[in-house]
Parts: structure tokens; C-alpha cells; sequence
């Protein structure tokens, strides 16, 4: 936490914090906060969750007992902080998140995330183009619910590939229980799938890339065509991707780009008091394909 | 068994005080390295009242297991247990139950949980190991179903009040903490359930033959346990104002160290109810002194782990002899 | 005094009717008969294995039995478990109950159901004075605080005493309580016992040890393989019919002739010191039976301890034949010398009781049955047979479990098992605790012939006339220090008991 | 309390077989039950296969685990010992180390780790579960630090042929479970060490003082443990072509709950490899049978609790004696 401003008598306060510190993304997070802070001259207290919100919420909690200007949360879904959010609010602190659930809140004054819904279409679409039509087609959809995003977007694509004719494998999401092991879990669901049904998938699509690898895998060990897709463009998947198995696709969301929208909207905020106009906005993402994988930084890279 | 000649017994007694008290000693210590690296923060009333914070929900879990450790076992689904029964209660009130009846069936759930894992270990002579092993694993996925996967919130500002709110600007689960854990200490001392918890934990068969009823000492014991760990988790729910099926998975862990840390407090080397809450000390202290000292993550888990073995080490030296 | 005025009409305080019991195939009672009066000590009497541990646990509802029917004052009961049993008056202290030791004296006085307590709150104070109540009975000063994992072995099986009798039992059966006591301890308990019974109390009795029969007893019932031999007045009876009656055969001599020790030494121990052992030194010699004697925790079982290896000392040599050991002992070094130890705790020493009577055989023979690591099951069940047939163990085969096994035989099985090292010095603590005559004659004629083939044996005893009958030589312990020596032949209790209380030199 | 006369003895022979091996009855129980579902699927060679590719891994691990437990020990840090091996061959392979190089290295991280808790166990008198909890804690920190938090990938075809690859159509790792348990059963079985382990498990004092160095015997134990475990976590890294802090942290419990549920299978109710792999087999049948059927994932987690736990009780009935 260092102070260097020096054009104001006293340096703005901002608390950071993300669940999500053991994950490549947020670790970039927590390493691109900090450098931001450092160049505007911020008093940053960043604080690290490992999803662990007993230990967490009250680390942030305590921070705005002592005071601050915003707090800015990254990753961490509001279901899960609803008592720093009644802490902020007491206290008259705003909150500016991004990628912090999937709906619109008040307990943000911005959440900028990535549009769920584009991200399904795209994914969706590069799958029919491949298979030539969805119609008839046997697709399994992997999610894993504790993750809002991804529950949301597995929730989306049921719907895309029901309207489209597709039939979904199991009949129902299949669900990853932990995501440390997300890559061996899916890797057994398309086994044990494909042992029972030979032959019986054409797609499967899944909600992260992690478990889409898993996926893949599976499906390349059983000698099977299906295809899949995954989020994130993790470099694994972008390398499997170019490699041209049957991993097809995934999607990179602007991670960079969100954090420097959130931090400006902090940095307007912090010249004369005005609020982003929306609470909830969403942004558009890439699908990573053959074509332009070269050309995408990895996630894990950042 | 330590025995001298008479010279150099008071000399030896403080040494024998010091090793005895390891655990006792590795918590000073933490505290005096905290407060020497950050003397400006770490004793603070905000900072100390933060700890409290911090480690009530695991204290009071830590208790449960204390009560099951003194009768010579384990509860692997304390964690699981609290998860569930934060669950149940949220998703009680999300379907609109008002806040008593929500929090009355969370803790008949656990005590539901507790009365299985008793009926299995002390009547069916599972070990307490694989029986509290399997409950976890099913218990956890029950709290997968009632919560669907997801995170529950929006609970009634009163129940999140048990949580969050504050009295004397303590807050609230402090007080929780505290009453539920003398509540324990005095049931494990002044009982007779409590003494003949003592009793099967050194010995059981000593025990049953001696007409102790070691089956329904062990059910209760189990029962309490689970009945503690739903209020444990009911807590945590109000605390964090939701619920999800696997919030708080780690107090299993950190409770039976907590106990583990406590046992070498004492002589007779048991689980007991001041050991496990120096425990839970030293957890609450490192954790929250590495955070303050911004000591990278992945650097403190590899602390964390060192630190446990050298208290543990410490008061180990005693029983070292043979 | 009370034997013979008990009229037929009154009903017996405790009869056990035709009582069969069998565990996996082994038939441990057949057919079995008991009848106790009331206000009598009834001694329990058989070899090893003769079943009365089992009958005991019949009684007090541990064992629910094949068949058969116990009664109380004449009527019919069946005890669901210990507690039911306690509350109809009925308490055994258990052969191999002890204490627990991480709770205090107090509280392990008074356990269970004999917690005073009012609403389910412990009455400390009442606790403690009821407590220290049986305690003085005993003559026992122990700290009522004192966890009693801390007490010496004796004490320990003093407390357990002491919660017999807090219970009030109006049948009180002790199982071998005076296995591990010496003859301070076992005075004052006999005076309670002879209270008990003034006070009408039924108590059984079992014991290895005949002469405490005589001594203490008014009628003894003989018990082999499962079944009553006789009941009998004890005045009416003597101690070779009772041996006849127990082994099935006439009695034989139960010391064999003492040989002749030679004057090489085997073995020199000089100034040592440990825990307890203060500045000990003798020499042993080949073919010698030595014997210790000393007052309970003399620090004999110490003294044997650091000679194999198995504790430290803080000073002192230690030399076999010419063969000085290392410093720093272990087990494995002292056996590797030739020195080999039969423990004195059997069940927590001695044997592993959840493994085969092979497999404990091997245990300590782990390098001859092995080349390269490699264990050969050929070697091991060579050496099991032999031991096995050596010792004549009672077994239904080498694989079977040693905690199956009566006290006799799980004891034969560590004796092979040290004996299968072939040592030159075999040290033996409390050799014949808790065994039958008939096995205990067995063991002083082995001792004997060990001695005869050059082996030196250093043999650890609570009994004075066992001491005097199966050693050459005997050393006397007091407070950690030899308060004695002398000769077997010359020996007599008197002299030994002088240098067991440190009084002579 | 089971108490007959003479006759049915018979009967109560295959009774008590059954109950004996109630853990075995299990395991074909469940095999019957899933065949019986899907007769046309489950018993093919496809499946069996995949089912034995699914728990290889875990089968070495396991059989890590029943070293330890034959001594009378526990190791919680085989699943994170695992993960860091597989994590330091990744780690090594992407920076250019040649394979065996890599493998090596990760080898003598996982003996490295096995030693320390080894020594802390067997020198230190700790107790197994503190030691090896804070092991576990230390050890998934440095598993982090390794892979900075990402999953390294992008291993050269060769290594990753290990855990991927094929012979007579049968994937690899199935041969290295099968190679490793065999020889662990021997090592239990044939050697002195293995004697040693066991006489341990059964009675440490009269192992000491039958002449058994326990001290290094439960070193050893625990070495092998972490060698091992190590060997798990490079096929697990080779297999995914991946390798993650947490990959197969799973391991650790249903490493414990098979060799529990194998635990049952003997008379002795000692730790035995056979038991392990019927144990490790009741865990992987039901995880493939309950996907093959379609169950629900959270259900499936309830009904794994049950399963463990019939298994367990069916076999627990023959100790009901008392
Ligand atoms: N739990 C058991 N399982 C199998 N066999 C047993 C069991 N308990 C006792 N036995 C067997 O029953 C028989 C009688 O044993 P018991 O312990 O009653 O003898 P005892 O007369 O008390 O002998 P000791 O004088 O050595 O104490 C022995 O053959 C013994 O091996
Ligand atoms: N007061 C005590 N506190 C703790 N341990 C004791 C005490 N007295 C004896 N012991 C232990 O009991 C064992 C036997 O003690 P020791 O060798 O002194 O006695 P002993 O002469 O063999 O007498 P006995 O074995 O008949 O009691 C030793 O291991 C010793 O450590
Ligand atoms: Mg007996
Ligand atoms: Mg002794």
C-alpha cells in the first residue's frame, strides 16, 4: 500500500478485493490493480479471498471500518458479499465491481462483466456451423453451478441448443462439483457417456476451458469427432484449438479492457462525484477459432 | 515421566512450565512477532475485535469437535454439517419461512446429522473416520441439492443481524462464540456426560466395563457435535448474509487442528475445550498477521503449514522421552 | 468361621446353572456349576484356559452364554450388559481391567454409575470424599488429583480396587487382583476382603496363587477344561489335592533341583544409573539362574529394561562375555549381543495380540528368518513349530490369533519367541504372573534346563518362595539400589523380606 | 451377541463369510446392480476399461496410503505430495529439462516430502494427522508457487504417452497401478520392512522391544508414502497433459476411504493392499455405474455417502459382538 499522489492534501483510499487470487485471472487482477493504483496515486488495500468468504468478508469489512473512498471488487459475486455490501453502504462507500455476477444490483454502482448471451450465440453458432445444423444433434453441456457465470451461461446454452433443435446428452447440465478437480470430472462424465452411448455425442459444450479440456480429451481417447467448446482462452485451449482436435472454440473476454472502463469510472468519480450512469453493463467478447487463435493474448498471460 | 534429583527442580519445573505450555508459547510468540512487525496495527482494538471476528464461526465449530475428540474420535462432517444447515435455513427463509422456524429446522438438521453419525459409530461400530467420511460426502451433496449449486442471499436483515450486527461494538458471533464455548467447557467439567466423555476417551473398554454406557455417551457426543456445527453454520450463513453448499469446508481441517494444537496444553494430553480455543488462537493469528504483513498467498499457505509443526514441535518436546 | 452356618433353605447369593460358552469353535465352558453364599469368599481355582475369566463375564452379562441360567438369591436373571449387572450388586474387577489413565484417581474411583451427581451435575466434593473413603479402606496415600496414568502399576491396580469397592457390591468377584500387588499391598486388601464378608458380602475369588487361597478362602471350586471339578470346604482340603484336582494328574515337585552354576561370567554391570536405578552392579555367570527380588517399584523392571536395551541410562557399562554394549542401547543392538527380554506386562509387551502366534514368533527373529530382506515363511514356520512343540503351546494351530489364546500359552509364546534367538542371557520380569501351577512348574523346569545348556537367566520375582525356589543366587533391590545378596540354598523369606525393606546390608 | 446352539452351523459358516467379506459382497453387489441396469454397457470391455483408467491413479495413491495405515498411521498430504510431483515434472519440463531429468526431480520432492513427515511423525512424535495436515498445507503452497497459479501444460509427447498411451489396447497407468500394488503387496508381504509395519500396526511397544527399529520402520513407511504418491501425481500430470496445484487433491479422501472400506475385508482389521483395491474398486464402479446411469451429480454424492456406508456396516456386523 504506498502513497505517492501528492495533488491532493490527502491520497484517495481504495479498497480492492477479489475471490479469486488463485486462479491465473486473479492473479493478474491483483497484479494490474496494484500497478494502477501505484500510477494514480492511490492508498490501495488489496485483499485476497482464495473463495474463502468466512475469511474474506471480514478482512474487507474491517477495512472499511477504517475508512475509504470506493472499493472495487473484482470477480467476486454479490450473493456471496452481501454483508460487505450492507458494510459499504452503512459506511456511504460505493462499490465498483466487474465481473461480479450476472444480473443488475444496487449493491454496485457499476458492474461491468462480460454479455453471457453473446457469448452463448457465438459459441453456439461456431458448433452449428461445424456440425452443419444442430438439428438431431446430440450435444452434452457441462456447467458447474457454484460459478454464476458459468451458471448462467450453461443455463443460456440448454436454451440456445433446445431452440435449435439440438438433444442434450443426459437430458439434463451436467455438473462439475469442484473446480480443482473440474478437468478429471469432466473427463469421466464424456467418458462414462460415451461408454454408454457410443457414438452418442456431437458436441459438448462446457462452461469453462479447464473442464473443456477434460472434455476433449475424452472424447480424442474414445476416437470420437464431436466437437468442443469452452470460455476463458485459457492458452492450453488456444493451443489445442490451433492444434485442431476436437477442441473447436472458445471465447475471450477483455479483461484488460473492462478493468480500464471500471478504473475510469473510479477515476471520474474520484475528480467530482459522479456515478457511471448504469449499474450493469455488459461487453462484448471474441470467439477464438483456428482463424484467429494466433493472434489472442492467453488469459493465463495477461 | 520426568524424574530428578533434588537439584535444579525449580529450573527444570519452568523448563518442563515452557514445554508443557508449547502451544501456549507458540501463540505469544506469534503475537509478539506481529505486533514487532507491525506494532502501529496488530494489537489494535479494530485489528484484535477483527481476529475475533475472524475465528468465531471456527471456534465454535472447533468446540463441537473438541466434544467429539475428548471421547477418542473425529467428526470429518462438522464443516459439511454447518454448510447444510446454513443452507437449509436460508433457503427456509428464501421460501419465505419467518426466521425462528428457518433457523429450528437448520439445527434439527444438524442434530439429525449428529444422531446418524452417533447411531453409526457407537451402535453400528463403524469408525468414526469412514462414518463421518461418508455423512460429509452426503451431507455435502444434500446442501448441493437444497441449494441447487448456488449461492443463496438475501435473507431478512434481522437473521443477517445475528451475523453482522454488533453489541458494545463487538460483534455479535464473538458473544456466540464465547457463551457456546464456556457452555461446552462447563458441560465437559461439571457433567456427569461430560466426565464420562473423559473416561471413554482414555479408555473405553475400561470404561464399559466399569458401567459407563459408552453407546449412548458416544450418540450424544456425535449429537451435540452436529447440533453445535449447525449453529456454526447458521452463524456463517448470517454472517456472510448467504449461503452455499460448500462455505466454510474449511473448518473441518482447521478445527481438528485447532483441537490437535490444544491437546498439547495439557497433561494428560486429551482434547480440552482451552487447548482447542488457543488453537483456534493461533490459527485466527496467523492468518490474520500473515494478511496484514501482505505476505503473498501462495507464501502463507506454505507458512501456515510450518508454523503448525513448529507449535506442535514445541510442546511435543516434552512427550519425547523414550 | 461362616462356611458352615448357612442353612440349605437360604438361597445362594450367586449360582451358575450348566452354563456352556464357545468362541470360533473353542468350547470355553461346558456345562459349568457355581453356587456362592452369602457372607463367603469363594475361590475360583483352575489351570490357565480352565475358562473362569470366561465365567466371570458370563456372570457379570460381558458374554451372554450358549445355554444355562445365573440366579440371584435364588431367582432366575439375565444381565443385558455391566451396568445391569452392577445395579442388581453384582461387580467383578476384570483380569485385565486397569485404569484410565488421562482422568484422575478420584474420578476413576468413582466411574460410571457411581458418579455422584445431582440433575446431571458432578458433586465434586462428595465425589472426592466418597473416593478417598475406599482409598483408606485400602491404606493406599494417593493423591486423589493425580492422573492415574502417572501411578506406579501397583497403585494403579489399587485404584481399580478401590472402585470395586465404592460400588457397594453385594457380590464382588476379583479376578487374579493380587497378580501385580507384593505383600504389603495384598495384607491390606485381604483385611478388607474379610470384612466384606463379615458384612455378608459374596465374593469369588480367583487366583494363581494357592497359598492366598488357603489363607483367605472358605470353600474353592476347581474348574478344568469348562467344566466344575469339585466344590469343596477350603479346611477340608490341601494344597496337592487342589493341584491334583486342577491339572488332572497327581501333583508333581514344583521347583526342579538347582544345577550348578560354572564361574565364567556372562554377563558385568557396572555403575549403573537410570530413571529409578541407582549405581547397580553385579556380575551373572553362565548357566546361572539369577533372581531380583525388591519391593514394588524397587526399579527392578527398569533395571531389566536398560539391560535389553529397551531403556536408557544415563551412566554405566553394560558387558556380555567380553563384549562391551554400546552406549546408546536399542532393542536390536542388546539382542544382536545375546541378551533377550521377557516383559512383564504380557498383553501390552509381550505379544500382539491381533496377530498370529507365528507371525509374533517371528517378530523378534526377524534377521534368521530372512535373507536380504526377504522373509522365508518356510524358516518362520520352522521355528514356530519348534517353539510350538518346545513349550508345549496349546494352540489350534501356528496361525492362530495369540489374543485367542489363555495367559499360560500367550506367555509361552513370548518365551519362544526370545527363546528362539537362542540368548546368552535371557532376562525374564515376573516370569509366572498370572499362570497356572501346573504351566509354572513347566516354566521353572525350562529355566533350568536353559541354565543346564550355559545360558544365564536374570529372572525378576514378586515371590518370595518362587524366588528362593527357582533361583541359584538372588539380589535384592531397594529404592533403586541392591540392598542384598545371597544364595538360594540359605535363603529364606525373612532375610530377603529384611533387604526388601533396605534394612540390612 | 450372536449366540446359537449346534446345529445351523452350517449356515452360520456362509453367514459369517459373507459378513466377513461384506465389504467384497459390496463391491459385487454393486457390480450386479449396475449390470443388472445396463447389462448391455456396463460389463463390456469399454467400460471396464474406462474404469480402470479412471482409478488407476487413484489406486496408487491408495496403495501410498496403505503403507502408512498398515503402520497404524495416516497421510493426508498424498494428494497434495501428488500434485506438487506432477506440478515440479511439468514445471521442470517446460523450462527444458529432458523427461527423466524432470521425473526424477519430482520423484525426490515427493521421497523429500514423505521423509519430513516421516521425521515429524516418527522422530518428532508428532501426531500423523497434525504432521501431515500442516504438510498438506505447506505442500499445496509450494504446488502453487511452482505453477505461479495457472496449470502448466504443453509437456513433451513422450511424457505424456505415460499416462496416455496404450498397450493391447489398455491404457498405461492401468499397468503402473497394477506393477506398483503388486509390489507394495510384496513389500506388505514377503520383506522384513513389511513385517516390521506390521507388527507396528499391531503393537508399537511390542514391536520395540522385540528388537523392530520403529523409528525408521515408520520413516520408511512414510517415505514410501510420499515416493509413491509422487508416482501418482506424474502419471496423473502425464495422463492430463496437464498439471495443476490441485489436480487429484481429491485423492487424499478416498485414498483413506478405500483403504478403510478394505480394512474390513481381513480378520485382522489391519490395512491390507487386496482390501484397498476392492475398496478402490467400490469407489470407481459406483462413480462409472451412477454416470452411466444418468444420476443427477449431487445425488450421486448422497448416494456415495450411503454406499460407503452399507459397505462399511455390512462388514462393521461381524464385530457387533459386545
Ligand atoms: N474372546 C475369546 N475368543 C476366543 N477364545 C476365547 C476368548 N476368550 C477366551 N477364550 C478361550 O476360552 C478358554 C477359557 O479362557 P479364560 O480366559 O476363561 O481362561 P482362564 O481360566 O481365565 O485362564 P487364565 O488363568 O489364564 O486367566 C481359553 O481356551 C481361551 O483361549
Ligand atoms: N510413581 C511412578 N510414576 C510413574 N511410573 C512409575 C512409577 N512407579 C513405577 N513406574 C513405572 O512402572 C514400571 C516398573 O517400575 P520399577 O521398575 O521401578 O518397579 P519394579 O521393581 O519392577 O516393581 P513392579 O514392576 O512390581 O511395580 C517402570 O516402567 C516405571 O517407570
Ligand atoms: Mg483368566
Ligand atoms: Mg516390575
Amino acid at each position: 500500500a504506498a502513497s505517492g499522489g501528492g495533488e491532493a492534501d490527502k491520497p484517495f483510499k481504495v479498497i480492492a478485493f477479489t475471490s479469486g487470487n488463485q486462479t491465473p485471472v486473479g492473479a493478474w487482477w491483483v497484479k494490474a490493480v496494484t500497478a494502477k493504483a501505484k500510477e494514480l496515486g492511490w492508498d490501495l488495500t488489496m485483499i485476497q479471498g482464495d473463495f474463502d468468504f468466512q475469511k474474506m468478508n471480514p478482512a474487507v469489512e474491517s477495512a472499511i471500518g477504517q475508512g475509504a473512498d470506493v472499493i472495487l471488487d473484482g470477480y467476486t459475486d454479490y450473493a456471496s458479499i452481501g454483508s460487505i455490501v450492507s458494510a459499504a453502504k452503512d459506511a456511504g462507500i460505493p462499490i465498483f465491481a466487474m465481473d461480479s455476477g450476472t444480473e443488475p444490483t444496487d449493491a454496485f454502482v457499476s458492474n461491468v462483466t462480460t454479455d453471457q448471451q453473446g457469448i452463448v450465440d457465438s459459441t453456439v453458432e461456431a458448433l452449428s456451423t461445424e456440425l452443419g445444423g444442430l438439428k438431431g444433434k446430440n450435444v452434452m453441456i457441462i456447467g458447474h453451478d457454484p460459478h454464476p457465470g458459468i451458471r448462467m451461461r450453461a443455463g443460456l446454452a440448454e436454451e440456445a441448443f433446445k431452440a435449435a433443435g439440438a438433444n442434450i446428452a443426459g437430458g439434463e447440465i451436467q455438473k462439475v462439483q469442484s473446480p480443482a478437480t473440474g478437468r478429471t470430472e469432466a473427463l469421466a462424465l464424456v467418458a462414462d457417456y460415451l461408454a454408454a452411448n457410443p457414438n452418442g455425442l456431437d458436441a459438448v459444450w462446457v462452461g469453462w476451458d479447464d473442464a473443456a479440456l477434460g472434455a476433449s480429451k475424452a472424447l480424442a481417447e474414445a476416437g470420437s469427432s464431436a466437437k468442443v467448446t469452452g470460455v476463458d482462452a485459457t492458452s492450453e485451449a488456444i493451443a489445442e484449438i490451433t492444434a485442431g482436435g476436437n477442441f473447436l472454440a472458445t471465447i475471450e473476454q477483455p479483461w484488460p479492457a473492462i478493468l480500464d472502463t471500471v478504473i475510469g469510472y473510479i477515476v471520474t468519480y474520484q475528480k467530482d462525484g459522479t456515478l457511471p450512469s448504469t449499474n450493469f453493463e455488459t461487453v462484448g467478447t471474441t470467439l477464438v477459432n483456428k482463424v484467429n487463435a494466433a493472434k489472442i493474448t492467453p488469459s493465463d498471460k495477461l | 515421566m520426568t524424574t530428578t534429583n533434588a537439584p535444579a527442580r525449580a529450573g527444570q519445573a519452568i523448563g518442563r512450565m515452557l514445554l508443557q505450555g508449547g502451544t501456549v508459547v507458540a501463540l505469544l510468540l506469534l503475537i509478539i512477532f506481529f505486533f514487532a512487525m507491525r506494532p502501529d496495527i496488530f494489537l489494535t482494538f479494530v485489528n484484535v475485535k477483527n481476529i475475533l471476528y475472524q475465528v468465531s464461526i471456527l471456534a465454535i465449530i472447533a468446540g463441537a469437535q473438541t466434544v467429539v475428540m475428548v471421547v477418542g474420535d473425529f467428526d470429518l462432517s462438522v464443516g459439511a454439517t454447518s454448510s447444510l444447515a446454513g443452507a437449509v435455513a436460508g433457503a427456509q427463509m428464501i421460501g419465505g419461512a419467518p426466521i425462528w422456524q428457518a433457523i429450528s429446522v437448520a439445527l434439527l438438521v444438524g442434530l439429525i446429522v449428529g444422531l446418524v453419525n452417533g447411531v453409526l459409530i457407537a451402535y453400528l461400530n463403524l469408525t468414526a473416520f469412514v462414518a463421518t467420511l461418508a455423512t460429509m460426502t452426503s451431507v455435502v451433496g444434500f446442501a448441493f441439492l437444497v441449494t441447487e449449486g448456488t449461492t443463496l442471499f438475501n435473507f431478512p436483515a434481522e437473521f443477517n443481524e445475528l451475523g453482522q450486527g454488533k453489541f458494545l461494538n463487538i460483534p455479535i458471533p464473538v458473544y456466540f462464540a464465547l457463551v457456546i464455548s464456556v457452555i461446552i467447557w462447563a458441560v465437559l467439567k461439571f457433567t456427569t456426560i461430560g466426565r464420562s466423555w473423559h473416561a471413554i476417551g482414555g479408555n473405553v473398554e475400561v470404561s464399559r466395563l466399569s458401567g459407563v454406557n459408552v453407546r449412548r455417551a458416544r450418540l450424544l457426543a456425535f449429537t451435540v457435535a452436529g447440533l453445535v456445527s449447525a449453529i456454526g453454520g447458521i452463524l456463517l450463513a448470517a454472517r456472510l448474509g448467504s449461503a452455499s453448499a460448500v462455505q466454510g469446508s474449511d473448518n473441518m481441517m482447521f478445527s481438528v487442528a485447532a483441537v490437535f494444537l490444544g491437546m498439547t496444553v495439557i497433561k494428560s494430553g486429551m482434547a480440552n475445550l482451552g487447548g482447542t480455543m488457543i488453537g483456534v488462537g493461533i490459527i485466527g493469528v496467523m492468518s490474520n498477521g500473515l494478511n496484514i504483513l501482505g505476505v503473498n498467498a501462495y507464501i502463507q499457505q506454505v507458512v501456515t503449514g510450518i508454523i503448525i509443526i513448529l507449535a506442535v514441535t514445541l510442546s511435543g518436546l516434552k512427550t519425547r522421552e523414550r | 468361621m461362616s462356611a458352615t452356618n448357612a442353612s440349605t433353605e437360604v438361597p445362594m447369593a450367586l449360582e451358575a446353572r450348566d452354563i456352556f460358552k464357545h468362541f470360533d469353535g473353542v468350547h470355553a465352558l461346558s456345562g459349568v456349576k457355581l453356587s456362592v453364599k452369602t457372607g463367603e469368599i469363594h475361590a475360583l481355582l483352575g489351570e490357565n484356559g480352565a475358562g473362569k475369566s470366561t465365567l466371570v463375564k458370563v456372570i457379570t452379562g460381558i458374554y451372554t452364554p450358549d445355554s444355562g441360567e445365573i440366579l440371584r438369591n435364588g431367582e432366575s436373571v439375565e444381565f443385558a450388559n455391566v451396568r445391569v449387572a452392577n445395579r442388581a450388586g453384582i461387580v467383578a474387577l476384570y483380569q485385565e481391567l486397569s485404569i484410565i489413565p488421562s482422568i484422575s484417581v478420584a474420578e476413576n474411583i468413582m466411574l460410571g454409575e457411581q458418579t455422584p451427581s445431582k440433575g446431571g451435575i458432578v458433586q465434586w466434593a462428595e465425589l472426592r470424599k466418597r473416593a478417598q473413603e475406599q482409598l483408606d479402606r485400602l491404606n493406599q496415600k494417593i493423591p486423589l488429583n493425580r492422573l492415574a496414568g502417572e501411578l506406579s502399576p501397583v497403585q494403579q491396580t489399587m485404584v481399580a480396587f478401590a472402585r470395586a469397592l465404592a460400588t457397594d457390591a453385594r457380590v464382588l468377584i476379583l479376578d487374579e487382583p493380587t497378580a501385580s500387588l507384593t505383600d504389603t499391598e495384598i495384607k491390606d486388601l485381604f483385611a478388607v476382603l474379610r470384612k466384606l464378608r463379615d458384612q455378608g458380602v459374596a465374593i469369588i475369588y480367583v487366583s494363581h496363587r494357592l497359598e492366598e487361597v488357603f489363607e483367605l478362602c472358605d470353600r474353592l471350586t476347581i474348574m478344568r477344561n469348562g467344566e466344575t471339578i469339585i466344590t469343596k470346604d477350603v479346611q477340608e482340603s490341601n494344597i496337592e489335592e487342589v493341584i491334583s484336582n486342577m491339572v488332572g494328574r497327581a501333583a508333581g515337585q514344583l521347583y526342579p533341583e538347582r544345577g550348578t552354576a560354572t564361574t565364567e561370567v556372562a554377563l558385568t554391570v557396572e555403575g549403573l544409573n537410570g530413571r529409578r536405578v541407582k549405581n547397580v552392579s553385579f556380575t551373572a555367570h553362565k548357566g546361572e539362574v539369577l533372581g531380583i527380588g525388591g519391593l514394588a517399584g524397587s526399579g527392578r523392571s527398569e533395571l531389566l529394561r536398560i539391560l535389553a536395551g529397551a531403556q536408557k541410562h544415563s551412566t554405566g557399562t553394560v558387558t556380555v562375555g567380553e563384549e562391551a554394549l554400546p552406549s546408546s542401547p536399542s532393542v536390536g543392538k542388546a539382542l544382536d549381543a545375546g541378551i533377550a527380554l521377557v516383559p512383564e506386562e504380557r498383553r501390552s509387551q509381550g505379544v500382539i495380540l491381533s496377530a498370529s502366534i507365528q507371525d509374533n514368533i517371528a517378530l523378534a527373529n526377524i534377521p534368521s528368518v530372512s535373507s536380504l530382506g526377504i522373509v522365508s515363511g518356510v524358516k518362520i514356520s520352522t521355528i514356530t513349530k519348534r517353539g510350538m512343540l518346545d513349550l508345549q503351546i496349546k494352540a489350534r494351530g501356528p496361525h492362530q490369533n495369540v489374543g485367542e489364546l489363555s495367559g499360560g500359552n500367550q506367555q509361552k509364546v513370548v518365551l519362544a519367541k526370545m527363546l528362539a534367538r537362542k540368548p546368552k542371557v535371557l532376562l525374564m520380569d515376573e516370569p509366572t504372573r498370572g499362570i497356572d501351577v501346573g504351566t509354572k512348574a513347566e516354566i521353572y523346569r525350562l529355566i533350568r534346563e536353559l541354565a543346564a545348556g550355559g545360558t544365564t537367566v536374570i529372572a525378576v520375582s514378586s515371590e518370595l518362595p518362587e524366588l528362593i525356589g527357582m533361583s541359584d543366587r538372588i539380589i535384592i533391590m531397594h529404592e533403586g539400589q541392591i540392598s542384598g545378596e545371597v544364595e538360594a540354598a540359605v535363603a529364606d523369606d525373612e532375610l530377603l523380606l529384611t533387604y526388601c525393606y533396605g534394612k540390612a546390608n
